[in-house]
């Protein structure tokens, strides 16, 4: 089985339309939609975050986040679309840096599903954020 | 001699100056080996934790042994999401 | 507290705009947006759906919306901000018949609390749906 | 005596054929014999399980005394989402 066959998975540097997001994973047979959307907040340990940098090794990044469906497929054979799309480049307070969408018959995988593939991602996935300070910039090392 | 291209991200290319750099290196060179030149090339990267290795897109263990065309990545810790 | 602080709760007929939704939710302060969007499905108990009809005593509907809200806060005080739209009328399949979003600092109550927040509305939220197939038709009692 | 609004939905609409009849009952009277009193009326109902009774806009035990002005729903089992 390939991802192709019920993934869709994007590293991008324009922003992340939902919507189509949505439009990627909707199958006639599926009720349940679960969605994960991380967001660039305005602070990070107690300082004030003025936009974020994100940057990937996409080759590798994209071929991660196909074995994660693939793992996600084979846990929950349930799950029947995914989609998920990080973004690069400078981003800003409140913009979508990653969005994530699954589709099951049954609410429960959905979520078990989606968390499973945030999480998976934020750990594995080569990419890389720099949070950029009022007075410097520093490349995030933790995946909190 | 196997030709490798290293790939440098983040953190690696700030303190590289470079996304990537030709090496050439003597049969049977092993990831973990070059990780070592790397590092002592540019010893700031002592200062980062937790640095992994791909090779051709995967993780790859330092006892990976490396083939003509292969291509090393060197991976600060990740942050995306 | 009022749920009105930190929560949109909607009972509508018309379409559900998911980018709206999030704009209902998105906080500056806050990186994780959980959503659980339900779409109607083609089929039910091995029978093919034409479409669907939800009907909502709309009032009490709202007020059950807004206890949930009060009680997700309650329970998981780092949630910043939800939302919950129901939609009601003739559905086609695969239009969105509800969604939830639910922001908060970190992503780990934002897939619980939505869950929650779902499972709850489901169960006690006084909404029905009229199942209509090729040949009939009938009020689901099952809330799966 | 004392006027409530009964409010019937979905199924309990089919059954009754209208949104809601407005009831004249003596003083004490609960929403349980409410209840009872629509399902005389209305013998399809008793094919309906888990018939719930809301007053006020809450789910209501069926001793709740039903004062004047009062909006009683009778409510199927749900099926949102």
């Amino acid at each position: 089985m390939s991802a192709d066959d019920f993934a869709f998975n994007l590293i991008t540097d324009r922003p992340i339309d939902v919507q189509a997001l949505i439009g990627r994973v909707a199958a006639p047979e599926c009720g349940g939609l679960a969605i994960f959307i991380g967001m660039v907040r305005n602070h990070s340990k107690g300082r004030t975050v003025r936009h974020l940098e994100y940057e990937a090794y996409p080759e590798m990044a994209l071929k991660k986040m196909n074995e994660i469906a693939l793992e996600i497929k084979s846990k929950w054979p349930e799950v029947s679309k995914i989609a998920m799309i990080h973004r690069t480049g400078k981003l800003a307070i409140g913009e979508i840096a990653v969005a994530i969408a699954v589709t099951t018959p049954h609410r429960a995988e959905a979520f078990t599903a989606c968390r499973y593939a945030i999480d998976t991602l934020k750990s594995t996935a080569p990419i890389w954020k720099k949070e950029v300070f009022e007075d410097g910039d520093v490349w995030a090392s933790a995946h909190a | 001699m196997v030709k490798v291209t290293v790939k440098f991200f983040a953190v690696g290319r700030d303190i590289t100056g470079s996304d990537e750099l030709m090496l050439e290196l003597p049969e049977g060179t092993t990831a973990g080996e070059v990780l070592i030149q790397v590092k002592q090339r540019y010893p700031a990267f002592e200062k980062v934790a937790a640095l992994l290795v791909a090779v051709n897109l995967d993780y790859a263990d330092t006892a990976t042994v490396l083939y003509d065309g292969d291509e090393l990545a060197v991976i600060p810790p990740v942050s995306g999401g």
